[in-house]
C-alpha cells in the first residue's frame, strides 16, 4: 500500500496471505465487523495484529454496525475504515480526532472509534489530541505508532528515533522522537494505554477496557512496518525490551503514569485510568443551567 | 399619542459622535429602538476605535425612515456632538441645512477653536444646550450627557418623550431602577431645556406612523439574524474559533442554543471546526460553522473533503479587509474568489450571499436545507458591514420560503445493496448516516466508485466529476432567479451588484431613475455560484452598459460577468475600508450615460 | 487594545500612563530596544511588566538591534514587536513559533525570541510547540498565559480554568485547561520556566538565563488580562497562589520538574534545564556526513 | 561504433510491461540510459500500481527519438512482454505493425488464453525468446529477465550492446561486481539468442546519431530537475512534508543540500512548512517547500501573510488529481485557480509553469530571482506527470537566462528615516532583512503604513492595494512574452496550453500543420498569473477559432482566456487521470476546421 511508487523502489512479490486472512476471520464469525473488502496492507505488517485485536474486542460490546462509526486519518493505518462493516469517515490527513469528536457529540448515541498513524496524530494532527482529551469526548483513539510514514514510502515520523535513516533524513534523524503515551498523559487522559500489534493476547484485552471506558481512551499501538523500518520496532526487536506493567501498579496515579510511561524500558498496559464527567456530561448540565 | 400621521419625516439620518465612552453608541441603540417603536424602520452602522483602550472616535449612525432604508446613507442630517474636536472632522457630512446639536457649555479644556460650535457656518442649523451641567443635574456626572442630548432631539424632532422613556428602561433593563430613573431625568432636563430655550428653525419632523406601539420589530444586526437563523433552522452542532467579526454569532449561539438541545463546542482552531461540523454533517446532524477570511483558509482543505464526500455543512464567512490578517474591523467582499475557488482541484459548493440583515436570517436558515438538498458544503458569505450594521427586523415577515424549497434525499433500508455515491441524473444519490440501519459504509476524500470505495480511472473519475457538479447544476436552475429590478426591455445601464452591496446597487438605481431619463435597472443575485448563467447573459443582452458594483479592488463579481457574459464591464470595485457609497456607482453610472 | 468592539463593550476613559512608561524607559537607558511606538495595551495590564523585564534581561545581552528578531503570533500579545527596536515578524495566528524557527535556521547568528499568547501558542498553534521542542531550535519562547482571549474581547482560552464564564461560555467552561509547562516537559524541552507578570524581581532573572541557553528555552508568563479576566489570573488572586521553587529544587530532574508542574500550587522558576545538542549542532554533523 | 547515421530510426516508443515486481521499471530505464549514450532524446513516462503491495501491472513508456519529443506518446512501436496477463491489455496501444517480445516459454501456470503469443494478431509482429530460461541460466532466477529482454531489443532494433553494458555498470553501480556481471551475462544471453534465432521483419532501427558516446545526458524527472534548480539556486533553507508527488524533492535535497551548506528540516505539516520558509524568507535566505493539493490548502493562510509583508519565499506544488485527497498517483492541472486566487482579500502572487522536465529546472531557478525581485511569494505549478516522467537534460543548455532576469532591491544603511513599505512607482520598495543594520523594522500581516505600523485607514488601504498589485504588473512586463508558434497574421485555430500540457499543444499543431492546410498557431505562456494580457488579446485577435487546452475539468485557463479576451473559447479540458492525449485536441480542432 503507497500513495505513490517511485520508479527505483519496486515491491518484493510475496504472497500476502489476505485471502487466507479473511477466511480465517469468517469462519471465526467475526465477520460482523469486517468488511468484505480485503485489506491492501502490505504482508507482515503490523496492522493485521491490530485489525485481529480490535475485531475481537468490539465483537464482545453489543453494538450494531449501523450505530458503530470508524473515523480515520489519511495513511496506511487510514484505509482501516474500508475494511469494517460499519460507518467509515476517512478523513483528510491528521484530522481524524475532530472529525471523530464531532461525529459523536452530534449524535451521542453512536460508538466512535479514530485510529490513524503516528504521522497523521503527532505529526500534521499533533494540535488535535490535547483539545479532544481536555473536552474528555467519549471516544477511543487507537494510534497506530510504526515509527514511520509508511503510506508515503518511508520518510521519518515524530516518533522515528534520533539517528535512524529514512528517506527524508539520509543523514540519520536529528530530531528528538515525541512518546505518545507521555503526551496522552501529560494531557490528562482519561484512559491512556500502550499495546503491541505483535501481542495480541495482551492487546486484545487493552482495547476491551478502551472501549468500555467512558471518555476519551487513548491506545498506542506499536506496530512494526515490515517495508519501511528494518531497524527500530521490528518483530525482532521488540521482544527485547517490551514489559507489561508490574502487577502492582496503581493505574490510578498520574506520577507514577509519567515515571512509567517516560521510562527506558518500553512498558505495556494501561498506564491511567480516571473517571471523570465527559463531554456529554457537561453538555448536560451545560443544557439544564441554559434551561433554567 | 398614537395617531398615524402623514406629514412626518420620511427619511433622517442623525449621528452621534463622542470619544470612546462618551456613550454615543449607547444614544443611538436607545434612538433606534424610540423610533421602531414610533413605527420606523431603522439601519444602523457605527463606527468605533480598534483599540479597546482607543482614544479614538466613535460614532453612532441611525437612518430612520418610513420605507425601508437600502443603506445606512453617508450624509447626515443631524449630528450630536459629545465631544467638540471629533464632532468637528463630521461636519464635512452634514446635509444642506443638517442640524448639529451641542454643548453650550463644553469643557474648559477646550482649546477656542475646539469648540464645534465656532465650526458651524451658514447652511447649519445649531442648536446648543447646557449637556454636561444638565448631566451633572441629573447623575452627578457629565456622562449621562448623551442622554441629555436625546432629550433634546426629542423635543426638536418631536419624538414622543414615552417611547425614550421606554427605550431607556429596555435598554438598562438588567441595572437598577435608580440608574434607569436617573437616565429618565438627565433625558428629561433636555427635553424641558430645549423646550423651554431652542427655537426649532429646522423641518425634521418625527410623528408616530402606526397607531400604537410597534411590538414585532427588533433591531437586530447581521450576526445576530444569523445566529438566530441556525436557531430556527434546529442547528444541532456549531463548533467555531473566534474571530472578527464572526465571533458574535458564535457567543450568541453559546448562550441560545444549549436551551433547544444543541451544542456549541469552542475547537481549538479552526480547522478542527471545520472537521467537527463535517464530522457532524456525516453524523446526519445539522452543523455550522462561522470565521472570516483568515479562518475560511484554514478550512479549505477540509471543505474539499466535504464536497468530495457530499457532507452536508454550512459554513459562514463574515468577511473582512484582507489580504491575511488585514483590517480586522473594515468590511471588505473580497473572499468571493476564495470561497468559490479556494480547493485543490475541482470541487463545486454552494456559495449565498444575503443582501442585507433580514436576509442573514432567511439566506443562512436557507443554507441548511440547501446543504442537506445536496449534500454539499454550502458557504454563506457575510462581511463586517452585514455582521455589525442594525436594521429592524419582522420575524414573521422574514420568510425563508422566498427562496425556494430543496429535499433531503435519503436512502431507504432494503436488501439490495446499497450504493452511496450512486450516478443519478440530477447527481444526487440517496444518502445515509451512521444509526440507519444497514446501510453502512465508508466516505473518503480518495476519489471513488459508486459504493465509496477508493477508485483512480480517468472513466469513474470523470463521472464522479460530473455527478458533483450537475448537483450544482441542479441548484443554478431550483433557486429563484436573481432579483431583476427596473423597466422591461432595453436598459441604458444595468447595474449588478451582491450581497452587502445590493443596497447600494439598488440605491443608485433610485436615484439616478429620480434624476434622469435613462432607462436603468439591475440584476441582484443571492445564489452567487453556482452562477445563474441564463439570468446573467439575457439581463446584459438587455444592457448598454453593465456596471458591476462591489467592495474589493479587483472586481471578483465583475470577473465572472465578464467570463459569462464575454462582454467588457463597468468596475465600481473599491477596497478602501467602508461600505461602497451609493454616490460612487451614481456618478459612474452618469459618466456612462 | 481589541481586534474588533462591539457597541455594548464600551472602553472606560482611562489614563494609561504609557507616555510615563515611555519616559521612565528613555530615562533609565533601555531605549535602544524600545522602538517610539507606544504600547497600546490597556492600563494595568501584566504585558507592561513583562516588557520590562524582557528589556531589561536583553540589555544585559549584547546584541545588537539589527541582529535581534521578535517574532510574534495575533494576539494582544502578538502586538509587540511593534513596541521594539528590532527587526520584527508579526506573523499570522498560532504561527509564531514555526515562522521563529524559520528565522533562526536561516541565518543562527540571529538571536530569535517568540512571544505569544495562550490562545496563539497552545491552541490554534499547539500543534507546532512539540516540534520546535524536539529539534531544540535554539530560540526563546516567552508564552504570555493570560487564560484568556484577550484580542478577540474574553472568550475562553485552553489554559481558562473549569467552570469560568467568558464570552463563549456564558454557562461555564467545560474543558479541562492546559498547563503549558506540564505541556514543555512532556516534550522534553530543554529549557522550562514559569514567571509571574507582577513579580519583576524574579522575572528577569528567568528572561535572563532563557535568552542564555542555548537550545529552545520556553518561558511561561502568568499576566493578568485587567478587561476581561476578573476572576482567575488577577493580581489580587496570584498573591495567594504563587511560591518560588524551593532553594534545594533541583532543575535537571524531569520526573521531580513533571511533580512541582502538576501540583495545585503555582510554583515558579526554572523547572527543568538540560544542555543537549541544539538543531544547528545537529545540522553540522549532517553537513559534515553529507560532505564525507 | 560511433558513427553519425542518417537512416537510423527518428521516433520510436518501447513499453516493457509487466506485474509490479517483474522489474519493467529498471529496464526501461537501462534502455533510456543506452539510447541517450548512443545519442537519443529519451522521454519516459511509467504508469505502476498504487499500492505498494500491489499486483498491478507497471509499465516503462519510453519515447526514443532523434528531435526532441513533446509528449511521451499514447501509441507504442514495441511492447516487451515480462508478464502476459497484464500485457495482454496492453496490445491495444500497439501501432500498425508494432512489435511484441514476448516470452516463448512462459511459466507453466498461465492458462492458455492468457499467454500474450495468442494474441498476436495479423498487423502486429511478434518476437518470441525463452526469456525466463535464458534468466535462470544466466543468474538461477527468473528475476532477470528483464534484462534478457534487452538483450533481444539491442540486436533486433540494432542498439549498441557496449551502450546496454554501460547502463547495466551505471544502473547498479552501487551493487556487487558480480551482480552487474551477472546481469551483463543476462543480456548477452538475450542478445545471442536473437541473433541465433529471430528474423527481423520490422522497420526499427538504431544506429549512433553522434560521434563518440554522449556524456552531457542525464535522464531526469521533473522533481529531479526542481531539486537541482534548489541548488543551483544557492538554496539556504528547505522546509517540506511528504507528500505524492513532490516527496522526492525534499528526499533530494535532504541528500544534496546539506553539501552546499543548506539546511533541509522535516515539519510536522505543511502550515509548519510554509511558515518556516516565511522566516527564512525574511531573514534574506532563499526559502522554499514543495507540496501537492491538499498541502497548499493549507499553506493558503500564510502565503497570504507573505503577499501582505512583501516577503520572498517559492512554493512548488506539484499537482495531483483533486478535490480533497483525490487521486495521489494520477496527474491533473486542476490546481490553478487555488494558485491564483486561494486567499482572503486580494493577495496578488506570481505563478510559474514549465512545461517539460528541462524548464522544471528553469522555471524553478527563475522563480527565486522572481521572489528576491518582486518581494513575492511564487508558486510554481507542476504536476505528476511532469514531476514523475523523465527526459534527458543537458544541464549546460539549460539557462535560465531565456526567462528575464530580476533584479534583487535592497535598502542601504542610511541616516534617513527607512520606510520599509515605501510607495515606489513599480510598487517595489528596498527591502531589508535581519542582520542589516539600522535599517529594523516589523512586518505584519495587517494592513500597514509605509513604514509598516498598522493602519486602517481606506486610503491608505488603497494605496497599499495599488502597491502590491504594481509589483505583480510590472512582472508581467517584464517577463519575457508568452511562446508563439506557427504562421503570422491571420490563423483558422489558435491553440492555448500550459504547463504539462503545452507539449500536446505544440504536438497538435505539427499533427495539424502536417496534415491540413489549415492555418494553426499556439500560444503558450509560463508566466501563468499575472495573465500576460496584451500578448493574449492580440493573439486571440489572429484566431478564428480559439482553443484551450489543459488537464482538468472545467477548463481553468479557458476561464481566464475568456476573461480577458471576451470571446468564447473552445475548451479542450478533461480530468481523466492520464497527461492530455494530443488526438484529442487535433480531433476537436478538426471539428472546428
Ligand atoms: C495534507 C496532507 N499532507 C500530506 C499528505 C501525504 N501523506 C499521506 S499519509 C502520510 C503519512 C503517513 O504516515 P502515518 O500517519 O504514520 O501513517 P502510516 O502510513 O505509517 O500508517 C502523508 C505524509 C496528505 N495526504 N495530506
Ligand atoms: C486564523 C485566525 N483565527 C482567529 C483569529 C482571531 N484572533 C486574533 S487574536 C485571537 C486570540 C488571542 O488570544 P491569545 O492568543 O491568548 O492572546 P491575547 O490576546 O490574550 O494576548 C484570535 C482568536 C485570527 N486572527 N486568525
Ligand atoms: S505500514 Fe508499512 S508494512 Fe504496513 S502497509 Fe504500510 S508500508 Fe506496508
Ligand atoms: S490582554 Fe487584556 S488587559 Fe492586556 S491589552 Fe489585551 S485586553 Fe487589555
Ligand atoms: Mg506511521
Ligand atoms: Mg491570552
Amino acid at each position: 500500500m503507497s500513495e505513490t511508487s517511485s520508479p527505483t523502489n519496486e515491491a518484493p512479490l510475496l504472497d500476502t496471505g489476505v485471502e487466507r486472512d479473511l477466511q480465517n476471520v469468517q469462519e471465526s464469525g467475526l465477520l460482523d465487523y469486517r468488511s468484505e473488502s480485503l485489506p491492501t496492507w502490505c504482508p507482515g505488517c503490523g496492522y493485521y495484529g491490530i485489525t485481529h485485536a480490535m475485531t475481537e474486542a468490539i465483537n464482545e460490546l453489543d453494538i450494531e454496525p449501523h450505530n458503530l462509526v470508524f473515523v480515520s486519518g489519511i495513511g496506511c493505518a487510514g484505509r482501516y475504515p474500508f475494511f469494517m462493516n460499519a460507518y467509515g469517515l476517512h478523513a483528510i490527513h491528521g484530522r481524524a480526532v475532530p472529525m471523530g469528536a464531532g461525529v459523536k457529540i452530534a449524535n451521542p448515541d453512536l460508538s466512535v472509534i479514530v485510529v490513524g498513524g503516528d504521522g497523521d496524530g503527532l505529526g500534521i494532527g499533533g494540535g488535535h489530541l490535547s483539545h479532544a482529551i481536555r473536552r474528555n469526548v467519549d471516544i477511543t483513539y487507537i494510534l497506530f505508532d510504526n515509527g514511520i510514514y509508511g503510506l508515503t514510502k518511508g520518510q521519518t515520523s515524530p516518533t522515528t528515533p534520533q539517528e535512524q535513516i529514512t528517506g527524508t533524513h539520509p543523514y540519520g534523524n536529528p530530531d528528538m522522537p515525541l512518546d505518545a503515551v507521555t503526551l496522552g498523559i501529560s494531557y490528562r487522559a482519561s484512559f491512556v494505554a500502550r499495546g503491541y500489534a505483535g501481542q495480541q493476547h495482551d492487546l486484545t484485552p487493552i482495547m476491551r477496557r478502551a472501549f468500555a471506558h467512558k471518555g476519551f481512551s487513548f491506545v498506542v499501538v506499536y506496530t512494526p512496518c515490515v517495508t519501511f523500518d528494518k531497524v527500530n520496532i521490528t518483530y525482532e526487536n521488540m521482544r527485547g525490551n517490551w514489559k507489561p506493567l508490574p502487577d502492582d501498579y496503581d493505574d490510578g496515579n498520574i506520577l507514577e503514569a509519567m515515571k512509567y510511561a517516560m521510562d527506558d524500558t518500553l512498558w505495556h498496559g494501561v498506564f491511567y485510568e480516571e473517571q471523570r464527567p465527559t463531554f456529554h456530561d457537561h453538555e448536560r448540565e451545560t443544557a439544564e443551567k441554559a434551561r433554567s | 399619542m398614537s395617531v398615524k400621521t402623514d406629514n412626518a419625516s420620511r427619511d433622517v439620518v442623525i449621528a452621534v459622535c463622542g470619544a470612546a465612552g462618551d456613550g454615543s453608541i449607547a444614544a443611538g441603540q436607545i434612538l433606534n429602538m424610540a423610533a421602531t417603536t414610533m413605527g420606523y424602520h431603522v439601519m444602523n452602522f457605527d463606527s468605533f476605535p480598534a483599540e479597546i483602550r482607543g482614544f479614538g472616535k466613535s460614532v453612532a449612525h441611525s437612518r430612520i425612515s418610513r420605507d425601508k432604508a437600502l443603506t445606512p446613507g453617508t450624509m447626515v442630517n443631524c449630528l450630536v456632538a459629545l465631544d467638540d474636536p471629533h464632532s468637528i472632522t463630521e461636519l464635512h457630512s452634514l446635509t444642506q441645512d443638517g442640524v448639529v446639536i451641542y454643548d453650550s457649555k463644553p469643557a474648559d479644556y477646550h482649546e477656542e477653536d475646539q469648540a464645534v460650535a465656532g465650526w458651524i457656518q451658514p447652511g447649519m442649523i445649531g442648536y446648543g444646550a447646557p449637556l454636561r451641567d444638565l448631566s451633572a443635574q441629573a447623575t452627578k456626572s457629565s456622562k449621562s450627557r448623551n442622554i441629555v442630548a436625546l432629550g433634546v432631539i426629542s423635543y426638536v424632532f418631536g419624538f414622543e418623550p414615552g417611547a425614550f422613556h421606554e427605550a431607556i428602561h429596555r435598554r438598562w433593563s438588567g441595572k437598577s431602577e435608580s440608574l434607569r430613573e436617573m437616565n429618565v431625568e438627565a433625558f428629561n432636563l433636555g427635553y424641558e431645556y430645549a423646550e423651554a430655550n431652542i427655537d426649532k428653525v429646522d423641518p425634521i419632523d418625527f410623528k408616530n406612523i402606526t397607531e400604537g406601539h410597534v411590538t414585532d420589530a427588533n433591531i437586530v444586526s447581521g450576526n445576530e439574524a444569523a445566529a438566530k437563523a441556525c436557531l430556527d433552522a434546529n442547528l444541532r452542532l456549531y463548533v467555531g474559533y473566534p474571530i472578527t467579526p464572526a465571533t458574535k454569532i458564535m457567543e450568541i449561539l453559546a448562550k441560545q442554543l444549549p436551551k433547544q438541545g444543541g451544542v456549541v463546542v469552542q475547537s481549538e482552531d479552526e480547522i478542527s471546526a471545520i472537521c467537527h461540523v463535517i464530522g457532524g454533517g456525516f453524523a446526519g446532524k445539522r452543523s455550522c460553522t462561522a470565521t472570516s477570511g483568515p479562518g475560511v483558509c484554514l478550512m479549505t482543505e477540509a471543505l474539499n473533503l466535504a464536497v468530495m464526500a457530499e457532507v452536508p455543512c454550512v459554513l459562514i464567512n463574515a468577511q473582512r479587509g484582507g489580504p491575511s490578517t488585514g483590517l480586522p474591523t473594515k468590511t471588505e467582499q473580497s473572499d468571493l474568489n476564495l470561497a468559490i475557488y479556494g480547493a485543490s482541484g475541482e470541487s463545486p459548493r454552494a456559495v449565498l450571499a444575503p443582501a442585507n440583515v433580514g436576509e442573514c436570517y432567511q439566506i443562512t436558515r436557507k443554507a441548511f436545507e440547501v446543504a442537506d438538498g445536496f449534500q454539499t458544503p454550502v458557504i454563506v458569505l457575510m462581511d463586517f458591514f452585514l455582521s455589525n450594521r442594525m436594521e429592524d427586523v419582522r420575524w414573521q415577515a422574514e420568510d425563508p420560503g422566498t427562496w425556494g424549497t430543496y429535499e433531503d434525499v435519503l436512502a431507504e433500508p432494503s436488501e439490495e445493496e446499497y450504493k452511496r455515491f450512486a450516478f443519478t441524473e440530477s447527481g444526487i444519490s440517496p444518502r445515509s448516516y451512521p444509526g440507519m440501519q444497514d446501510l453502512q459504509h465508508p466516505i473518503t476524500g480518495l476519489e471513488h466508485t459508486e459504493d465509496s470505495l477508493p477508485a483512480y480511472s480517468g472513466e469513474n473519475h470523470t463521472r464522479m466529476m460530473a455527478k458533483r457538479q450537475r448537483k450544482l447544476d441542479k441548484l443554478a436552475r431550483e433557486w429563484p432567479g436573481p432579483e431583476v429590478v427596473g423597466p422591461e426591455g432595453d436598459l441604458d445601464v444595468g447595474i449588478i451588484s451582491w450581497g452587502s452591496t445590493v443596497g447600494a446597487g439598488k440605491n443608485a438605481i433610485k436615484q439616478l431613475q429620480a434624476k434622469t431619463d435613462a432607462r436603468i435597472g439591475g440584476l441582484f443575485p443571492r445564489l452567487v455560484w453556482p452562477l445563474q448563467t441564463d439570468a446573467i447573459t439575457e439581463f446584459a443582452g438587455r444592457c448598454e452598459h453593465l456596471v458591476v458594483a462591489e467592495t474589493n479592488y479587483t472586481g471578483q463579481f465583475a470577473n465572472l460577468v465578464q467570463q459569462v457574459t464575454l462582454r467588457e464591464v463597468t468596475r465600481v470595485a473599491e477596497a478602501a475600508a467602508r461600505p461602497l457609497p451609493t454616490q460612487i456607482i451614481v456618478d459612474r453610472v452618469q459618466d456612462l450615460l
